[in-house]
């Protein structure tokens, strides 16, 4: 019966979409997170200054090597300050919007 | 938002909907709470390892957050409780 | 004839995929708007000075709600403006894209 | 952006597309006003109403953003069309 | 067979989802580069002093037009420079996320 | 992310998801070094054509913004590893 709905996939094996939703999800995260890495990192060790040249000096590669070292680790003192509140976070976002 | 006018079957997928973008929330708030409080807290890149002053920074900084963030989503609510009721 | 179309819900009633769309966007508006209410808060009421312990004061909560209060009025007031302005804007976006 | 290439079931999902798109853009326009604004103008949190001076502020400033908005987007569309017609 | 797949269109004429991904892929792109031109033009040629009215005034027009002719040169350039590189970055992004 | 329970369909299927996403990922890093160098390269208004000076700072800054993401996706992809490896 699987060709009566709406995402079949009867000629292509199964497809399990919650599957493949969540990994997306997980993708999207690590990209959101290394993104925002890359960006605070620059913040961090390079800044808005005038650029002598087109390369990282020794003082900037040497800053971004630490600044990826304690970011993860902000990372992961986060995460584990949001599991001690019992996910607290999600519930209350969902009572902001009213009758979700 | 109201979902009185939706069938059972679009309630049924609205939750599902709803479910994902509150996980897609919560992870939200996790990659914001650690942009700021790396941003508030670390300003050293002379050590790889976070400092003592840092970790307790970066506690103090989230537990921040997370408080701030449910005071405005308490407020919020409130208020938009008030408008959907009339009394404003 | 629904079961040949891309999206028919046959066996589950009637889903009215646009009106799903339209409450998306909906939700999508309100999150949008209270997380930039969340971090315009946080930059006014508290900011990025080192934190002292890991509660709001006194000083810090009764400016977080005047500070959802006036942002929720300066909404308003924008919405006002826009509105009055006969929704210019979005028509004005179609034409910087050239010949959508 | 040149859409001759789609057949007509292609350009009838691309307008149902764009009309959505300009619907989001609108609401981000919105959103992005309201935050640059309140930015601006909201400084003082010990009351909870705008001041007159804050709403003449918000007024100015909402105004300011559209107009500069619509003239950022002829710029850009004068240089997309210069482009497209190879003047430049 | 086509009314077998997941997105079938037999009775609405053959779409190409490719091709509509790949234009909505470049509509989100020229979006998103038309709205980081709008807010760092803002920022360049007003910025977040007291608007003493609702008028852009002679100074600031002129600043508008200057910053957008300039902001799409530096898009070009950085668009040369990327060519350049041989578009080495998004293999790098995908050795950041493992075994994608 | 480890895919080895994603069966061949699945895996096809997410392929092509994960080429989506990579060239939305260098839109985005495009995107981002335009926005960054203008900001850090442009403060002058008063011509429109960039100065000489302007264009080696963005040739520059690209160039460097370049290097650091991918100097940071490199320690980022060893401390994945480190920690897939259970090192740490």
């Amino acid at each position: 019966m699987s060709f009566l709905g709406g995402r079949s996939n009867a000629n292509t094996g199964s497809v399990n979409y919650d599957k493949i939703d969540m990994a997306v999800t997980e993708l999207d995260t690590v990209t959101d997170f290394f993104n925002r890495m890359v960006s605070s990192c620059y913040n961090k060790c390079i800044g808005a200054k005038y650029p002598a040249d087109g390369d990282l000096n020794k003082g900037e590669s040497v800053c971004i090597d630490k600044c990826v070292a304690k970011y993860n680790d902000v990372q992961k003192k986060v995460g584990e300050k949001l599991q001690s509140r019992g996910a607290a976070a999600p519930a209350q976002n969902q009572s902001a919007f009213g009758s979700l | 938002m109201d979902f009185s006018s939706f069938n059972s079957a679009e309630q049924a997928h609205m939750t599902k909907i709803i479910e994902k973008k509150q996980m897609q929330d919560f992870l939200k708030l996790y990659a914001n709470i650690t942009e700021k409080c790396f941003i508030t807290c670390c300003n050293d890149f002379t050590s790889k390892a976070l400092s003592s002053k840092e970790e307790s920074c970066v506690a103090n900084c989230a537990e921040k957050f997370i408080k701030h963030s449910e005071r405005v989503g308490a407020r919020f609510a409130e208020a938009n409780a008030d408008q959907a009721g009339g009394s404003q």
